[in-house]
């Protein structure tokens, strides 16, 4: 096995993990893994841009933008970390721009911003524009820019690297092992600082907007240590995934004035939030398009509504939008200055994971107690920016702020750190047996089908709509699941660039994973943000104002413990639009 | 429906010699040929190898050679393509497995060309200006998904791997064209040497593979254009 | 992973010159047609060119166009080759200077062919 | 290798091909010319050796070479400089058409030099 060394490691270079890598390199010595070429990673697929309350278009204060996050969250957010995020998120708008990120501009020069959902102004009364934005490339402009800044600095990129399991010892955080993808061979990183930065998970879903890489590797990574997870029930559903892919029309679609339409024509947004219509929460649209699709008034009675741009003009989809003009052309066959696009909701993003501190440290106890020298961020992570619905633009913006502060947190704790300790095969052994009893696996069961079958049950009992009696069942259905992955053999016997066995260790990861959000959303009672219970509509502050914690025991049984959420601002009220 | 698939198969652990292998798949509505591909490892092969991750055409993982035109296999609808479709993995890289190829030397060259804003102090109150107009140079470089379907179309790289290549050339342009970059004559070393703009011949079957309908040829000719006004 | 950039070769001016060597073509190469094929009967003779190329006028315009011809044909095969001689350094000098060679070689017999000549 | 045919990659193959020629071309006249300076009778001696109808025709085609090439010189240099690389295609027919046209000319102008030996 060869060994690497360097101050700080950070798994995933996606925005979170190439903002770290690029503060940290300042004045460290980085390795950035990453499982996928950097720019390739699922960063670059975001649109619509990222809120900072610069007032560029119209007034605007961190203070609006705090409370919008809080309520949009339905007040399950920590709200000292969500100011972080608010206040930061100018600056580091700022400092991107300084570092190069072609945004678009007002005609004064200044950072355009647009509208988005969620977002207002005066505490929720009036309109505001937030998202700043790259025409809609937002994410693959800030992705290459990072990954550039990040070259620049120096860091050593570890391309195609599988992270498998993570080194921990007495609550010290060594190193890790990865899988080096072109070659099969396993490799030895230590390192005085790890940073996960792995980014989302929502591949355990039927239809989603994630790309295939999202398969939420950093989670079992962690639980498997005995970190816990942290609020895994709440998954965001996005109102406008196109239809049948599921591929993701993004928000800035209506957040330029695009309208909802069901099967008889009706703007049916008018029935679930009056005033702010197709531009409330994703959560609260998502619901009422499903309850449209579920009542039989889909299109033509079918499983998708019809989003309209037309009425906006052929200019100005094509100035403001043309990445979704030509995605809609290239996968749906539709000219969207002509047509409508055919939408449906789509598994898009995890609130919940692993539980960190405001300098993302992560939580040993999933309160105070940190793993010495680990780190996480973006959207693998919960500082619980997002609580229990996460805005649009917000993600990013939490995947740039908080990577930031890790960096530079990881810089400062490596100059004060001892040595990095270094490792040999005893600290190994044991994931380089776990990876190679995989590859020598000689069962029957197809990895395919195990896959289509937890994607399928996901969507099925832990979708938009939950039950007790559906979370049950799929509770139960994950024990099968897991029994039968066990005899899923490998056929291809080479080394190098062994894409099944890849693709079977992320399968392994999301059945870890996919259990505890299962537990997590049958323990929680009530509906709140992206969790609706139709057995319990409401929300109930009274017992469920509190984080869950799902640890997974030596036993491989999951116990469940929540902790309080920090509330230093805004009360919660009732969250209507 | 069903449709023939004739894939290019390398596996250097089993055999020196590349071969095609036909598949016959049934393709669903709306399937691109990344769903075919996905279709046939689970279901048929689970040996064949690709990279993929985005699967909308914006993460530049799946370039390949499909019926003889480079392209995006996650874009590609099947329906559009005719008779037996042969997949290929892109010329000019050398090819690790299947349809893998090595890309490290293209982004080594998308290195050479110092990627990032080279600019004075920028002011700390806020964002540096810039007009729509200015900003609008950018527009057709800053798109780039890094694909390699444009440096891997383009005879001048086959016969030298050591030319930048198209989409480092662009990436290039993608700095010079900005307003607020101050560092052309930074980048003239690497631009104006050997292996740098004088390797491109202006064939322009860049162009004609960028399958984000991008022009590297004219992001080359603006440079040479720059280089021009520096020099004389 | 080094890249090989060819440093200090540079490149832009003999860009440029073959681009102005090309424009120069044009004019000169016309001239030369006209007058050494349509002024004169179906046969290239001594007699019929003889007198013309004497004249200092001619000289001048025959030096230029060698001049011109040479640089722009030869620096065009140069160019060809370093297509190809990116990764082969020794190759790459033999060849140019081989080329040097036989561009001055062939400049030498076309001055001696031009300046002493009288009819 | 091969990628596929269209306007700027034959452009570029001609262009090549016939630069090459050419510059052959140019080195076998330089040393036929030189011959002028042999006197009347070396000259003609080697003159006569070479315009047989068979080596005229040869002219002919390398008249063709040098029109296409200089023809698409400008076009390179259009592109390069006047910012038509949207349109290369449009321009590459003007090539060959300005060069076939100028080529048609060359060859009526050439019968009778070569009818007549
Ligand atoms: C289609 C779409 C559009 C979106 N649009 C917006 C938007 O407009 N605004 C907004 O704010 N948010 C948006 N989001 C959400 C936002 O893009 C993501 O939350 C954010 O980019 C996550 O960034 P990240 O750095 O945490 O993770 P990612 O960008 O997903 O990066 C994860 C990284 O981890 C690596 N990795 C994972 N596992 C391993 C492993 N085992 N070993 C090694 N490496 C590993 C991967 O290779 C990758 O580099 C959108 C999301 C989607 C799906
Ligand atoms: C009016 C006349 C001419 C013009 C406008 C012209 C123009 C050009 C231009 C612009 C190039 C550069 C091509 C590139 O970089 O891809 C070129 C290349 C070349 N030219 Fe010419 N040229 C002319 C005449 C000639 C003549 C008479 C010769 C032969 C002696 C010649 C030989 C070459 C060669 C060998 C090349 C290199 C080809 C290549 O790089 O593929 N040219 N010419
Ligand atoms: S220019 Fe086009 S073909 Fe080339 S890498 Fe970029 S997107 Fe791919
Ligand atoms: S194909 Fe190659 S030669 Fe130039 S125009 Fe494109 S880079
Ligand atoms: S999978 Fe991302 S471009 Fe095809």
């Amino acid at each position: 096995m060869e060994h690497h060394r360097h101050d700080v490691v950070v798994v995933g270079a996606g925005i979170a993990g190439l903002y770290a890598a690029m503060k940290a390199g300042e004045s460290a010595d980085v390795g950035v893994l990453s499982k996928v070429y950097p720019t390739r990673s699922h960063s670059g697929a975001a649109q619509g841009g990222s809120a900072a309350a610069l007032g560029n278009e119209g007034e605007d204060s961190w203070e609006y933008h705090l409370y919008d996050t809080v309520r949009g969250g339905d007040f399950l957010g920590d709200q000292d970390a969500q100011e972080l995020l608010v206040k930061e998120a100018i600056p580091v708008t700022y400092e991107m721009e300084h570092l190069g990120l072609p945004f678009s501009r007002t005609p004064e020069g200044k950072i355009a911003q647009r509208p988005f959902g969620g977002h207002f102004s005066k505490f929720g009364k009036g309109p505001v524009k937030r998202s700043c934005y790259v025409a809609d490339r937002s994410g693959h402009a800030q992705l290459h820019l990072l990954y550039e800044q990040s070259l620049k600095q120096g860091v050593r990129f570890y391309n195609e690297f599988l992270v498998t399991s993570l080194i921990i010892e007495g609550g010290v955080c060594r190193g890790l092992v990865a899988l080096e993808i072109r070659t099969g061979n396993l490799h030895a990183f230590w390192a005085r600082a790890v940073m996960l930065a792995t980014g989302g998970y929502a591949r355990a879903w039927r239809v989603t907007s994630n790309s295939h890489a999202n398969t939420g590797d950093g989670l079992p990574l962690v639980a498997k240590a005995g970190v816990p997870l942290e609020d895994m029930e709440f998954v965001q559903f996005h109102p406008t995934g196109l239809y049948p892919h599921g591929i993701l029309v993004s928000e800035a679609a209506r957040g330029e004035g695009g309208y909802l339409f069901n099967g008889e024509g009706v703007r049916f947004m008018e029935k679930y939030a009056a005033s702010k219509m197709e531009l409330a929460p994703r959560d609260v649209v998502s619901r009422a398009e499903q309850t449209e699709i579920d009542e039989g008034r889909g299109i033509d009675g079918g499983e998708y509504l019809n989003l309209d741009l037309t009425h906006l003009g052929a200019d100005a989809i094509l100035e403001r939008l043309p990445q979704i003009h030509e995605l809609v052309v290239k996968f749906a066959a539709v000219d969207c200055t002509k047509k409508p696009i055919p939408i449906q909701p789509t598994a898009h993003y995890s609130m919940g994971g692993i539980p960190t501190d405001l300098d993302t440290r992560v939580l040993l106890d999933g309160k105070k107690q940190v793993v010495e020298g680990l780190y996480a961020s973006g959207e693998c992570a919960c500082v619980s920016n997002h609580g229990a619905n996460r805005l649009g633009t917000n993600s990013t913006m939490e995947a740039a702020v908080f990577g930031r502060r890790g960096g530079i947190a990881m810089a400062k704790f490596v100059r004060g750190a001892g040595p990095i300790l270094p490792g040999d095969e005893r600290d190994t052994a044991a994931a380089e047996e776990e990876i190679e009893a995989l590859r020598s696996r000689t069962g029957r069961e197809s990895a395919k089908v195990i896959r289509a079958e937890l994607q399928a049950s996901m969507t099925e009992n832990v979708g938009i709509f939950r039950t007790a009696e559906k979370l049950q069942k799929q509770v139960k259905f994950m024990q099968t699941l897991k029994e039968r992955f066990k005899e899923v053999g490998v056929s291809d016997g080479s080394r190098a660039f062994n894409t099944e066995l890849t693709e079977l260790i992320e399968l392994g990861g999301m059945l870890d994973f996919s259990e505890i959000i299962s537990v997590s959303a049958l323990a929680r009672q009530e509906s709140r943000g992206a969790h609706s219970r139709k057995d319990y509509p409401k929300r109930d502050d009274v017992q469920w104002l509190r984080h869950t914690l799902a640890f997974r025991e030596a036993d491989g049984s999951i116990r469940l413990d929540y902790k309080p959420v920090v509330i230093n601002r805004f009360q919660p009220e009732e969250r209507k639009y | 429906m069903e449709r023939q698939f004739r894939i290019y198969r390398y596996n250097p652990e089993v055999s020196p010699t590349p071969s095609f292998k036909t598949y016959t798949v049934d393709v669903q509505p709306a399937w691109t040929v990344l769903d075919a591909l996905n279709a046939i490892k689970w279901d048929q092969d689970g040996s064949l190898t690709f990279r993929r991750s985005c699967r909308h055409g914006i993460c530049g993982s799946c370039g390949m050679k499909i019926n003889g035109k480079n392209g995006l296999a996650c874009e590609i609808q099947v329906e559009s393509l005719k008779g037996v479709i042969t997949v290929e993995p892109l010329h000019g890289f050398r090819i690790l497995r299947d349809l893998v190829t090595d890309m490290d030397g293209f982004f080594a060259h998308i290195e050479a060309v110092k990627p990032w804003l080279i600019a004075g102090t920028p002011p700390t109150d806020g964002e540096r200006l810039q007009s729509p107009e200015d900003r609008k140079q950018l527009d057709g470089l800053y798109e780039c998904i890094l694909c390699g379907a444009c440096t891997s179309a383009c005879p001048s790289y086959w016969v030298n791997d050591d030319f930048l290549g198209p989409a480092a050339l662009l990436k290039a342009a993608r700095y010079v064209m900005d307003t607020r970059d101050e560092g052309f004559a930074e980048r003239v070393d690497v631009l104006d040497s050997r292996n740098g703009l004088w390797r491109c011949h202006t064939i322009f079957n860049c162009v004609e593979a960028c399958p984000k309908s991008l022009n590297p040829t004219e992001a080359i000719v603006k440079l040479r254009q720059k280089l021009t006004a520096l020099k004389i | 992973m080094t890249v090989n950039r060819g440093h200090g070769s540079g490149g832009f001016w003999w860009w440029l010159m073959q681009r102005v060597t090309g424009i120069l073509l044009f004019p000169v190469l016309l001239l030369h047609y006209v007058a050494t094929h349509l002024q004169t009967s179906h046969f290239v003779e001594y007699d019929k060119i003889a007198a013309r190329v004497a004249t200092p006028t001619w000289k001048f315009l025959n030096i230029a166009f060698l001049t011109i011809v040479l640089f722009h044909g030869l620096y065009g095969l140069w160019n060809v080759l370093l297509d190809y001689l990116s990764k082969k350094p020794a190759l790459r000098a033999v060849l140019f200077s081989l080329i040097v060679t036989i561009g001055l070689a062939l400049y030498v017999l076309g001055l001696v062919t031009i300046i002493p000549f009288s009819a | 290798m091969m990628y596929r045919w269209h306007p700027g990659y034959i452009a570029w193959l001609l262009n090549r091909v016939t630069g090459l020629a050419v510059t052959l071309y140019l080195g076998v006249h330089i040393w036929v010319i030189h011959h002028l300076g042999q006197g009347r009778e070396g000259f003609d001696h080697v003159m006569k050796f070479i315009q047989s109808p068979v080596t005229m025709v040869f002219e002919l085609l390398l008249i063709g070479a040098v029109l296409y090439h200089a023809i698409n010189g400008v076009r390179i240099m259009l592109v390069e400089f006047a910012g038509v690389s949207r349109h290369q295609k449009a321009v590459f027919v003007g090539v060959l058409g300005v060069a076939g046209a100028l080529f048609l000319a060359a060859i009526v102008v050439a019968i009778p030099h070569i009818t007549a030996h």
